[in-house]
C-alpha cells in the first residue's frame, strides 16, 4: 500500500517521501526540507526525497502510518494527543519549535492589555478549545464564567469584523496577515505566562524507526542543515520556499521564517543544539495537556521522542 | 355569429430539405353560423387549415379573419373551441377534471350549452366521471375530448376527426346531440372528417381540399333540411362527394 | 393462457425474486466490509469494521441524536429554501425562456465559487448560528435541483398545448395545468437528487465554526483520525438520506395515481 | 393574417426582446458588484472588486491557463466515470428495476462518508498523481447524475412499450430502441448538471491535497486570505462550467432535432 | 397458418371502484388464415381482446392459444404483428426508420412480404422516407405504423383500427393492398374497425362485439368471393352487421 514512487532520477538514490503537515510555507522544518532538496544535501546523503504537502487535517499521520510517507511534522501538543487516541505509534526524531506555535490576539484599538481583559469578551478557539486557553486564563487569574468561548474555525477576518474579540492564531502566520490589512495587535503567548507548550517536530513511526534507522538519520542530518543554512541566510531561504510556495507573499514567508528560527531557540537548543528534546520538556506539556483533560488516555512519554537518531546524525 | 374568411393564404413547413408549400393562395369564406365540413385525402392540410384558422399556425402569407377578428384576438376573446386529432386528454385529470378545465381556462365563456354531468351523460360516459384516461378505450377518451371542446360553448368550432375512433352507432347518436347543439347556440363550425356519411348528414357544405398546395377542390352545398334522415337523398350526396374526392386525387 | 405463460417475458425482467431480496446488499456489504476490515488487518484510524462503528453509535447515541437533530434542521430548511429558489428560477424561465440565458452564468458564477471560501463570508455577515449553515445547504443543494426542473417544465405534450393555446389560456394557466403537472417526474428526480445533497451540504456547513451537528461530530472525529466517530455519524447521514429518499420515491408513487407503471405523464 | 397579429400572444412569453439582450445579466451584475464593492469601501479581503479579480487574472495568465489545464483534464475524466457509472447504474436499474432498492442504499453510504475521510485511501492506492482526484470528482459527480437518468429510462411511451413487446423485443432491444432516446432530455439534464459539478468535484479534490490545478490556487488563496486570487480562480470555473453548459445544450438541441421546440420525445 | 383460440376468457380492469369486468366467459375461435373483423361500440373491449391475443394483457382466467401456442410463445416465435390503436411512432427515427424498426426488432422473422420502398409506396409516402413523425399528419402517421406492422410478415396480425385516421379514397386502395397482402401470405387476422363497409370489404366473418361484459352478439360470415366490388351486396352485408350492432346496443 505505498504511493507508487515517481520516475527516481538517479536510480542509485533512495526513494522516500516527506508530507508537510500543511501547506508549502516557511515553517521552519519544512524550510529545512525545501532547502536540503534544493541545495542536494539529501542527494549527498544518498536521498531521494519526494516532498508531499497535507492539508493540516491529519491525514499525513494517517499516510505515515499506513507507509506511504515517512517523514511528517506535527505539532507536539497533537502528536501526544494522536499517541493516546487512537493511539498511533508516532515518535519525534527532532523538536524543531521550542515553543508552542499559538498565541491569542485581539485588536491594539480594543485596549485590552492582559488576559483580565477577556472577561465579558468574546473569546474565539480553533474547533476545540486548547489547552493553553485555559492556562493562560488561570494563569491570568481570569474568571472563566465570564469569558464567552466562540468556535471561529480558521479565519482571522472574524477579528476585525468584530465578530470575536480575542483571536488564536499562529504566531509566525497571522499577525503578518492582519498587519498587511492595516491592523495592530496585541498578543497573549502561553509562553509568557508561565505555561510550557511546544512547537512542529518531525515526526516518524515506531515502525519506520525499527526497519530503517539509517534512513531517518541521513534524512535528519540533511534537513537539520537546511535549517542552519536557513538560519545563516534566510534571504537565500524565502527565495528557495518561494519556489514551492509560488503564491506566498515574500514578506509574510520571511515574517514566518523570523519568526520561528525565534521559536526554535532555547535553554535545550543552547545546550545540545537545534532540534534537541528533553523528557521534561515533553512531560511538562502532557502534564498541561492532562490537566485540562485535552488527552484521553496517558501516554508513555518515552515513547513519544527520541534524541537518538539526531545524535547519530550529529555525530559522524 | 361569426363567419370566419381565408384570403390569399399561403403556408408552408421547412422540411428536410427545402419547404413543403401546402397551401397558395388559398380562399375558404364560411358564413356566420354555418356548419362546413372539411374533407380531403390523408395529409392534404385538413389539420392545418384548423390550426390557421385557430391562430395556433401563422400562415406565411395570407390574411385570416374570425368574424371582424385576427385569430389571436378571437382566441383571446375565448371564441374558439378546438378538438385536435389527438384526445389530449391531461393525465392527471379525470374525465370529469378534464372537462371542467375547459371551464377553468375559459371562465369568461358567455354560455356553457350544458352542465358537466349532461355532457358526460351526452358522451355516453355516464358511470366514468372519475375515470382516468388511461383507464378509458381510445374513443371513450375521444368523446371526452368532445365533451370538453363543447364544455365551455364557444362560437367557432374548430374539429378534426372528432368521431375518428367511434363505432356507427355511438357516431350517430352524438352526430344528433351535435347538430342539436349547433343549432341551438349558433356556433360556426369547421369540421374535418373521413366519414363522407357524417359529412352529408352534418354538413351545410362539404369543401373538398385536395392536392399538393392544397386546393379546393369542390364545394358541395347540402341545402337539404334538417335533420337529415332520408337515407336515400344522403346516399346520392355522399356519392356525389365521393366523386368530387376521387376526382380530386392526388 | 394461464398466468404460467406470462413468465418468460417476467424472469427477463427478473421481478421473480422476492421484492426484500434486493435489500440485503447493504447488509451483504457491510458484513463484506467486516470480513476484509479483520482479514486484512486495515487499521481503525484509516478503516473501521462496521461492528465497531456500529458499537460507536450505541454507545453515544445520545450525542449523535442531539447532533442529528441539529443537522436534519438545518438540512431541511436548507433543502426548503434550495428547492425554493430553485423551482422559482425555473418556473421564470418556464415564463420566459430566454431568462435561461440571463440566469445560467449567474448561477454558475455562484457555484463556481467554493463553498469554503462562501461560508466565512456568510459566517461574517450572519454570525456563527445556523442562518449561514441553512444558506451554504441552499446553495449546493439548488443546482442540481435547478437543471431537471427546468428540463421538466418544457416537457409538455404538444397537443396538450396546442388545446391550451387554443383556448388561449394565459402563461399561468398554462404552467397550473399542463407544465407543473407534467414536470412532475422530473420534480421527483430533483428531489430525490437534493435529500441527500441537502445532508451533506449541512455537514460541510459545520465543518469548521460550528457548536453542534453532526458535521462538527465528523470535523473533530477527523481531526482526531478518530475514524469510528467520523464512520458513526456517516451512517447517520446515509441512514437519514436514504429514509429521505425513499419517503420522496412513496410520495412520487402516490402522485402519480393517474400514471401507468411506465410511462410519462 | 399579418404577422404583426401574432404578436399578442408572443409578447406573453416575452420572444420579443432580442436574443442577446438576457447575455446582459452577467456584465450588469458584474458591473453592479463592481460599484457596491466601491462605494461601500468593501475591504479586498472579503470581498474584491471584479476589476481587481481581473487585473489579478491578466498578471498571473500563464500560472492561471496552467492551474485550469490541470483541473480541466481531472474534470473531464472524472465527468466521464461518472456520468458512466450513473448511466451504468441506471441501465442496470432499467433491465431489473428492483436493483434500486440494492444499490441506492450503498450508494448513499458512500455519498455519506466525507472526502476527506476517503481522500487519504485514494492516495495511499493510487498515489499523489491525478488518479485520487479523478475518482473523487466522479464521487461527486454521479450522484446527480444517477437519479435523473434512472427516471430519464423508465419514462417511456406506453404505446410503444406495447408494441415492443408484441414483437418480444429483448430487454436490450427495447432498452436500446426505446428506454435510451426516450431519457434523451433527461440525460441531457444529468449532463448540464454534472459538467459544473464535475469542476468543482475537482477543485474541491485539489483542495484535500493536491500539487496543481485551481483547487490548489484557491486553497492557497483562501488560506493567505487572498481574495483576488480565489476570486479569479472561481471566475474561470465559473467560465469553463458556462462554456461545458452551453455545450451541452447545443448539443442537446441538435440531439433533439426530431423534436418540436417544447414536447416531450 | 396459425388459429386463434379463446376459451372461457374472462378479464376485469382494477377501477376506481372495485373492478371493471370486461370479458366473462368469452369464446372465439378463428381458423387459420382467416380474417376475421371485430366490431362493436366504444368502450366494449375490442382492443382489450387484442392484447390478450398478443399477450400484453394475462387474462384473469382462461385459455388463449394462437395455434399450438400460448400468446407468450408465439410472440417469442415472431408470429405476432401489432398495430395498436396509437400510431406510437418513434419520434426520433424517419418514416423508413420506423418501418425499419420491425425489420431490426424481428431479425428472425420468416418472411418480410415487400421491401421497405415498396411498403412506403404502398402506402403512399413516396418522397416522405426522411421525414420524422412530428412533420406528418395523423393519417400519414397511421399509414407508417400499418407499413411497420407489415414489413416483417408476421403470421397473426393484429390491427386496432388501422384505418381510422383515413380517408375514403386512401383507405379504399390500402384495403386492397391490405388484403393481397393477406392472400399472399397467409396471416390470420384480426381487424377491429367501426367502418362497416371496410368490415365486410375485408372479412371472411365479422364478430360482433357488446355490452358489459362483453359478448359475442353476433358472427357474421362472409362467403363472397373476393376482390368484393358488387357495391350492392355490400351494402346488404353492411346494413346486416349494422343491424346486429343496433340490436347490441348497450
Ligand atoms: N388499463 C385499464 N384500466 C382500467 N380499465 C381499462 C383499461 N384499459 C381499458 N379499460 C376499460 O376496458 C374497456 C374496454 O376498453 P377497450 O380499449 O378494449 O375498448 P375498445 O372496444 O377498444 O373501445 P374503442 O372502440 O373506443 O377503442 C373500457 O371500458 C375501458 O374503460
Ligand atoms: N410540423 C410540420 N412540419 C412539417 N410538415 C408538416 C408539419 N405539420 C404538417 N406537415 C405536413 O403538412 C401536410 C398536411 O398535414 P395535415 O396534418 O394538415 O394533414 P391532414 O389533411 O390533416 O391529414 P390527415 O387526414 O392525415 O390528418 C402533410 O403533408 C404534413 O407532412
Ligand atoms: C492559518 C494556519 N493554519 C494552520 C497552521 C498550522 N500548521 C502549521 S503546520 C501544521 C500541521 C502540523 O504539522 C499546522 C496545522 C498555520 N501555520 N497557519
Ligand atoms: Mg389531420
Ligand atoms: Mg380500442
Amino acid at each position: 500500500t505505498t504511493p507508487a514512487p515517481p520516475a527516481t532520477p538517479t536510480p542509485a538514490l533512495r526513494h522516500m517521501v516527506f508530507m508537510a503537515g500543511y501547506k508549502p510555507q516557511a515553517n521552519l522544518p519544512f524550510v529545512g526540507v525545501y532547502v536540503a532538496k534544493e541545495k542536494g544535501y539529501f542527494a549527498a546523503e544518498g536521498l531521494d526525497v519526494e516532498i508531499q504537502h497535507s492539508t493540516g487535517r491529519g491525514e499525513h499521520l494517517q499516510l505515515l502510518m499506513a507507509g506511504g510517507v515517512q517523514v511528517t511534522t506535527q505539532d507536539a501538543a497533537v502528536l501526544l494527543q494522536r499517541r493516546a487516541d487512537p493511539g498511533l505509534p508516532l515518535v519525534s526524531i527532532a523538536l524543531i519549535g521550542q515553543r508552542g506555535q499559538q498565541a491569542f490576539a485581539a485588536l491594539k484599538s480594543s485596549g485590552m492589555q492582559t488576559p483580565k481583559d477577556w472577561e465579558g469578551k468574546k473569546v474565539g478557539y480553533k474547533g476545540t478549545p486548547p489547552p493553553d486557553l485555559f492556562a493562560i486564563m488561570e494563569a491570568a487569574g481570569v474568571d472563566r464564567n465570564r469569558v464567552e468561548l466562540v468556535n471561529v474555525g480558521f479565519d482571522p477576518r472574524v477579528l476585525v469584523q468584530g465578530l470575536v474579540d480575542v483571536y488564536p492564531l499562529f504566531k509566525s502566520n497571522e499577525p503578518y496577515l492582519l498587519q498587511q490589512m492595516g491592523y495592530e495587535l496585541v498578543m497573549w503567548d502561553a509562553a509568557d505566562y508561565g505555561v510550557p507548550t511546544l512547537g512542529l517536530t518531525y515526526v516518524t513511526s515506531e515502525e519506520q524507526i525499527q526497519r530503517d534507522p539509517g534512513l531517518l538519520v541521513r534524512f535528519l542530518r540533511a534537513a537539520l542543515k537546511g535549517i542552519e543554512d536557513a538560519r545563516a541566510n534566510p534571504e537565500e531561504a524565502v527565495d528557495i520556499v518561494l519556489r514551492y510556495a509560488p503564491q506566498a507573499d515574500r514578506g509574510h514567508m520571511r515574517f514566518m521564517l523570523e519568526t520561528e528560527l525565534k521559536d526554535a531557540e532555547s535553554e535545550v537548543t543552547r545546550a545540545h543544539g537545534l532540534g534537541w528534546q528533553t523528557r521534561e520538556q515533553w512531560e511538562a506539556l502532557y502534564e498541561v495537556l492532562r490537566r485540562y483533560n485535552a488527552i484521553p488516555k496517558p501516554v508513555e512519554i518515552e515513547r513519544v521522542f527520541t534524541n537518538e537518531l539526531l545524535q547519530k546524525a550529529r555525530g559522524r | 355569429m361569426l363567419e370566419i374568411r381565408m384570403e390569399r393564404v399561403h403556408h408552408a413547413f421547412p422540411a428536410p430539405s427545402g419547404r413543403w408549400v401546402i397551401f397558395e393562395d388559398l380562399n375558404l369564406e364560411v358564413r356566420p353560423g354555418s356548419f362546413t365540413v372539411i374533407v380531403g385525402p390523408s395529409g392534404c392540410g385538413k389539420s392545418t387549415l384548423l390550426r390557421l384558422a385557430a391562430g395556433l399556425l401563422t400562415p406565411t402569407a395570407g390574411r385570416i379573419r374570425i368574424g371582424e377578428l385576427s385569430p389571436a384576438q378571437a382566441r383571446a376573446a375565448r371564441r374558439i373551441g378546438w378538438m385536435g386529432q389527438q384526445p389530449a386528454l391531461l393525465p392527471w385529470r379525470t374525465v370529469e377534471g378534464n372537462i371542467r378545465l375547459a371551464l377553468e381556462v375559459n371562465g369568461r365563456a358567455l354560455r356553457p350549452p350544458l352542465t358537466v354531468e349532461e355532457l358526460i351523460a351526452m358522451v355516453g360516459l355516464k358511470g366514468f366521471e372519475r375515470a382516468y384516461p388511461r383507464m378509458l378505450s381510445g374513443g371513450m377518451q375521444q368523446r371526452v375530448a368532445l365533451a370538453r371542446t363543447l364544455a365551455a360553448g364557444p362560437a367557432v368550432w374548430l374539429m378534426d376527426e372528432p368521431f375518428a375512433a367511434l363505432d356507427a352507432l355511438t357516431r350517430t347518436q352524438l352526430l344528433e346531440e351535435v347538430e342539436r347543439l349547433w343549432r341551438a347556440f349558433g356556433a360556426t363550425v369547421l369540421w374535418v372528417t373521413h366519414d363522407l356519411h357524417e359529412a352529408v348528414r352534418l354538413g351545410d357544405e362539404v369543401v373538398v381540399l385536395a392536392g399538393r398546395p392544397a386546393r379546393i377542390r369542390a364545394r358541395i352545398p347540402l341545402p337539404d333540411p334538417r335533420p337529415r334522415t332520408d337515407e336515400r337523398r344522403i346516399g346520392e350526396w355522399v356519392e356525389r362527394v365521393r366523386a368530387a374526392l376521387m376526382g380530386g386525387a392526388r | 393462457m394461464s398466468p404460467m405463460e406470462m413468465e418468460l417475458p417476467r424472469l427477463r425482467s427478473g421481478a421473480r425474486l422476492a421484492p426484500w431480496v434486493p435489500l440485503l446488499a447493504l447488509p451483504l456489504a457491510l458484513l463484506g466490509w467486516e470480513l476484509i476490515v479483520r482479514e486484512a488487518r486495515v487499521p481503525v484510524y484509516l478503516v473501521p469494521a462496521p461492528s465497531v462503528i456500529l458499537s460507536t453509535l450505541w454507545a453515544e447515541r445520545g450525542l449523535y441524536l442531539q447532533a442529528t437533530g441539529v443537522t436534519l434542521g438545518e438540512a431541511a430548511a436548507g433543502l426548503a429554501l434550495g428547492m425554493g429558489v430553485a423551482l422559482a428560477l425555473a418556473v421564470a424561465t418556464a415564463f420566459w425562456p430566454p431568462l435561461e440565458r440571463a440566469i445560467m452564468p449567474l448561477v454558475l458564477l455562484l457555484k463556481a465559487i467554493p463553498l469554503v471560501a462562501i461560508a466565512p463570508i456568510l459566517t461574517l455577515w450572519f454570525g456563527f448560528g445556523p442562518l449561514p449553515k441553512v444558506l451554504m445547504t441552499a446553495l449546493l443543494t439548488f443546482y442540481p435541483a435547478l437543471v431537471p426542473l427546468m428540463t421538466g417544465l418544457r416537457a409538455v405534450d404538444p397537443a396538450a398545448l396546442e388545446l391550451l393555446r387554443a383556448w388561449d389560456a394565459s402563461a399561468w394557466e398554462i404552467f397550473r395545468h399542463l407544465r407543473w403537472p407534467s414536470a412532475r417526474p422530473y420534480t421527483f428526480a430533483a428531489l430525490k437528487t437534493a435529500i441527500p445533497l441537502a445532508l451533506i451540504g449541512a455537514v460541510v456547513a459545520e465543518w469548521t465554526g460550528a457548536s453542534g451537528g453532526l458535521g462538527r461530530t465528523m470535523w473533530l472525529a477527523q481531526t482526531n483520525l478518530d475514524m469510528p466517530r467520523l464512520f458513526a455519524a456517516a451512517l447517520i447521514l446515509a441512514a437519514v438520506s436514504l429514509a429521505g429518499y425513499t419517503g420522496a420515491a412513496l410520495l412520487e408513487r402516490r402522485a402519480r395515481w393517474w400514471s401507468p407503471e411506465e410511462a410519462h405523464p
